[in-house]
């Protein structure tokens, strides 16, 4: 056991993953000689060389599907993109190839791309977006989004293990900012399962991401004013952990969907509907989703803090379906 | 690889040639009898470019087709009756069980990968196989098949200069086939000559008589040769015509009828067909019985297929994750 | 007033929008000299000419960027995209450029991305997707689909009249299956108003496109059976009319949502979240979602019927919330 | 357009380079002084290429800048204040409101248009720009900036087509720098003159020296009255060199120190104060005395950035639609 910071944690799921298999190779910019732009990757390509830690040039649609074509051949790529925001040039891979190649010609895309996301670096419009939603209509693919550094290694390394193309979201606000323990030897967090971070009983938080921790601020707050709130962690949110999500409602009755991502057709929607198609009985008041509102990202400090949900916001939605 | 080629190989070009258009053919007449589902894609004109290149490659090596490349799909490996599964719907091995459609059907074992209808994003695909290959220390090469028109996507770009950058055995085959769809050319590219594009990658580029299936042969080995020597990536450009339209539905009643009349004498089949009886490979009657041959082998994968069963509803549920 | 299909409608809403503004102009590949692979723009070229019709190389991130350029100036630009599920192509442009310039740059960006969404054609995985939650979590675009010929010239014009950038989704299916009366003159069908297709006590579907169709065709059905389907046609997807939605749920008390793309990720969580949100109290029942199942769309017939959404499936989940 | 110079326009050439490179060491300063927000962006040593290549330019005429190009938004008539609220995150007319960062700003009255981060995206949007100046029958030039490694993209390759293909009025031009980010241009491209790029797209292709303001105007200038004589679209390649790392937190270990010498030597204000001293357009004082001018005017600007409040937070949530 050590104490390692989140990024940290990625790191040490690369290398150990490289180590344990040969097929596992690094591509994306600048994450060889320079050690990535936020050096996640940093270390590798002395450790392992510039055959397996591949600088590319400035395409992501060509790491993307240079990717899937080795994973075909038996490779276990991992794709960096720089700033998660530009994923959205690889859109047209991720969805059409890589997501439909398994159903359409049998041949399975085990790969992973991964990136960093999320506001409240001062990023602005192009550096901080939350991209989960774009990807959620596409059968194929899947994605996941780590909120602590045990989670953040387990996860990767499933990602990594895992037969189909996976989305591997790492929340940049979190890189340096939390820190554990957590074990030196392998292990995964398997893709598909979520985690109770906090048991309460008056209303299930349903969140991941940078989110769990704004909403375990504010249960601990709101614990002393009598409200008492369970934490989900999501971790997987495609495919998601439908039978923690509904265990946790229909022990509760009331929810709040948080997510950092802008409201209309965020990932809430998803939670929601599903929710209210499969334990509707046993909810007692609205679903109520705490989001940032519908605008891009903006960049100046007092703009991005409004923007951004924070305890206070989510406190104010579980007093008002606290009394509900 | 040696260019010299035995009497079989000369033969085989012939064949397989051949066996495209008829096929194409028989398709025709499926879709006419509306047994082909969607839209039917012919490569009339055209088969010399499939066929002379894929045969430059070996077992393990891979190709990614386009609609007018079904001949390399042959040459690969693929059967008859697994195309006309495909066109039809049906399910059935070596198909996509009725999952996409007319050659989008892979199998990394023959060698060939099904292509997505995004234009150009094969590229890369077949870029990260040739990565793979490289990495696995095998020495295996990549083609990727694609039109003048596809040349204009982000993706082509950003899938040749990947390769070159990484110096990958991958070669790209712009089939300069006169128009996309009913867009000329000159519409779709100022340059004459879509080899020169090689030079902003720093590639070789080489432009090929397309309708001369030795031709294409030989300059395909020699693409060949540099990738398995280490070289990188290249670009053939194949100057050739599209014959037909677009697919089926098209008419091209916007291709000026000269242009067809010119191409119409660079018949690809018609033309090695005389070099065949000109060099002592083949005669009239040798020549009418391989055709007869293969119009009797057709016949009977087309019925394998007609009676092969469309797959079952349920069926489509599967297999979307491992 | 005249017969016309869903096809001509969108046609003469081109046309009588080119001659109203000589600033709207058309760009997109074989639109031109061919008239469009569906021949939606037939004619137009030999009216306007080569320079209002353009004819572009295969590049739909050039097609979508050229679009805002020349929208900047002043011009009404109408992009096409030869199949909708080439829009992939441009999400990038679309959702970085296009939706986020008023907001970043205060430059409005009123340009129209059109084409032809939807299955039932036999296209198979690429040329029969439903591409609307790819953008519904970017604020910024707004998204409208006709579901009748009437509407397919009302929308098209608003969308064309409109500031911002607006993805105007026909579907293929109903291009030449539907035909109308609609009036020769010009009006609009406005960008975010709902209609109510279809009064009805026990149960509202909201739905859009090809699927209203289904829903009536359910709804005509089920009346033997003594249950009484609205049927809320959306038209515009982002934004959407909230009050016409609440408004026929708090009716109804009941809801289905329903449409032709998948399941997870789908329009319907939008609507599910919104309407768990704010008239939770008025629900009677589980909010139902019917949909296609996750998978690409398959191509073989037998599959692509699975696959779709029908009057059946509708009547089945209506019978059942009906029992609720 | 004639390219001969006046006294007035020599000196303004080294006037503007001067005011960038002053503004931004200005910004250095804030930016230890945590008033810059988010990361900062230097353009040392590439200043004569923004700075020669905007005077080539006109009112109505557009350019959109990259990170590199402050000097060209300067010549376009930006002002300092405007820029340095841009990087303090402030609000104010000629900003983007707190909303967008550094350079991210767009006057369609002043010609420059504010990019987004992802990198070769503006080349189609100022395509269209082009497109519609043409069809409103204005005889106007769009001029894109980008990296050596932002060719590399798909938007690249697909706007400087379709520029070309419709014979629009738009200049590319590529900033040869030696590395994006970290990546050294041999791995982002093999091609050594980006120039060559040109060819792939049947249009003229020239390179500059980037360091020589007056060579680059030149260059420009005549990319521009090709442009307005309706002959289309081009691609210069400057070639230069990047003096400090891709931001202020990268130290660019990475360069060998003996390039980083070699460029030094070139650095393009030095010598053109040699060149305006030599041809007796300058002297060391009337340099100092402009440098000095630059100075105090860049101080009071920052000063007004400075006191200049930061945007209203319930202000983010307008104008997202009309
Ligand atoms: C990205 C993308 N855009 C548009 C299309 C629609 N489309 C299919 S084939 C075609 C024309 C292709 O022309 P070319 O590449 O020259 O190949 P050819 O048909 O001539 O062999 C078009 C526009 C597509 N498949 N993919
Ligand atoms: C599509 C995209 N991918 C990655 C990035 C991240 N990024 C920003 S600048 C940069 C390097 C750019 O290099 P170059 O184009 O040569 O410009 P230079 O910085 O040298 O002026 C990278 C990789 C981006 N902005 N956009
Ligand atoms: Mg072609
Ligand atoms: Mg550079």
């Amino acid at each position: 056991m050590a104490v390692v910071t989140y990024l940290e944690a990625i790191r040490q799921a690369l290398s150990e993953e490289m180590q344990r298999d040969e097929n596992v190779f690094l591509l994306g910019e600048d994450i060889g000689v320079y050690g990535g732009a936020f050096k996640v990757t940093e270390g590798l390509y002395e450790k392992f060389g510039s055959q397996r830690v591949i600088d590319t040039p400035i395409s992501e649609s060509a790491i993307v599907g240079a990717a899937c074509g080795a994973a075909m051949m038996g490779m276990r790529p991992v794709a960096e993109i720089q700033f998660i925001d530009f994923i959205s040039c690889a859109f047209d891979q991720l969805t059409n190839y890589a997501a439909k190649s398994r159903y359409r010609q049998g041949i399975g895309i085990p790969i992973v791309v991964r990136g960093p996301c999320g506001g409240g670096g001062r990023g602005g419009p192009f550096h901080s977006q939350n991209v989960e939603s774009f990807f959620l209509n596409t059968p194929g693919l899947k994605m996941v989004e780590p909120a602590t550094a045990y989670d953040a290694k387990g996860l990767l390394k499933a990602a990594i293990r895992d037969e189909d193309p996976v989305l591997y979201f790492e929340h940049k606000f979190l890189y340096r900012r939390i820190k554990e323990d957590i074990p030196d030897d392998d292990y995964i967090v398997p893709i598909g399962k979520a985690k109770v971070r906090r048991e309460g009983r008056d209303i299930s938080v349903i969140t991941y991401g940078a989110m769990v921790h704004v909403a375990l601020e504010a249960a601990e707050k709101l614990q002393h004013e009598g409200i008492d709130l369970e934490v989900v962690d999501l971790r997987s949110l495609l495919p998601y952990d439908k039978e923690a999500i509904l265990n946790s409602v229909v022990k509760t009755s009331k929810v709040i969907l948080l997510h950092e991502a802008t409201r209309i057709g965020g990932y809430a929607g998803e939670l929601a509907a599903v929710i209210a198609e499969e334990v509707f009985d046993c909810l007692d008041g609205p679903i109520v989703r705490v989001t940032a509102p519908d605008t891009p990202v903006p960049y100046s400090p007092p703009l991005e803090d409004f923007f951004l949900p924070n305890a206070e916001k989510l406190m104010k939605a579980a007093r008002q379906l606290a009394a509900y | 690889m040696t260019e010299t080629l035995s009497k079989q190989q000369y033969l085989d070009f012939y064949y397989y040639m051949r066996m495209t258009r008829s096929l194409e053919e028989r398709l025709t007449i499926l879709f006419r009898q509306n047994k082909v589902i969607g839209g039917l894609y012919r490569s009339l004109g055209q088969e010399a470019t499939a066929v002379g290149s894929a045969f430059a490659l070996r077992d393990g090596d891979f190709i990614s087709p386009l609609i007018r490349d079904m001949g390399a799909m042959l040459v690969k490996g693929v059967k008859p009756q697994e195309l006309f599964k495909q066109y039809m719907a049906k399910d059935g091995e070596g198909t996509s069980h009725g999952r996409d459609l007319n050659i989008h059907i892979a199998d990394m074992k023959r060698g060939y990968v099904g292509p997505i209808s995004q234009l150009g994003d094969m590229v890369p695909v077949m870029a990260g196989i040739a990565l793979a290959g490289k990495m696995q220390g095998k020495n295996i090469v990549t083609m990727v098949y694609l039109g003048d028109g596809a040349s204009s996507t982000g993706a082509f770009h950003e899938g040749v200069n990947f390769a070159a950058v990484l110096k990958l055995p991958m070669i790209t085959i712009i089939e300069n086939n006169g128009y996309a769809f009913s867009t000329p050319t000159e519409n779709q590219c100022l340059v004459k000559d879509f080899a020169v594009k090689a030079k902003g990658y720093g590639i070789p580029g080489e432009i090929v008589d397309g309708n001369d299936v030795i031709a294409v042969y030989q300059a395909t080995c020699r693409a060949v040769d540099r990738a398995r020597a280490g070289e990188g990536a290249s670009i053939i450009e194949a100057k050739t015509f599209r014959m037909l339209g677009h697919a089926q539905h098209d008419n091209q009643s916007y291709v000026p009828k000269e242009v067809l009349d010119v191409w119409h004498e660079k018949d690809p089949i018609k033309n090695y067909q005389e070099f065949l009886k000109n060099n002592n490979l083949a005669d009239d009657a040798s020549l009418k019985e391989m055709d007869e041959k293969i119009l009797a082998y057709l016949e009977e994968e087309a019925d394998i297929a007609d009676r092969a069963p469309f797959p079952q509803p349920e069926s489509s549920l599967e297999g979307v994750y491992f």
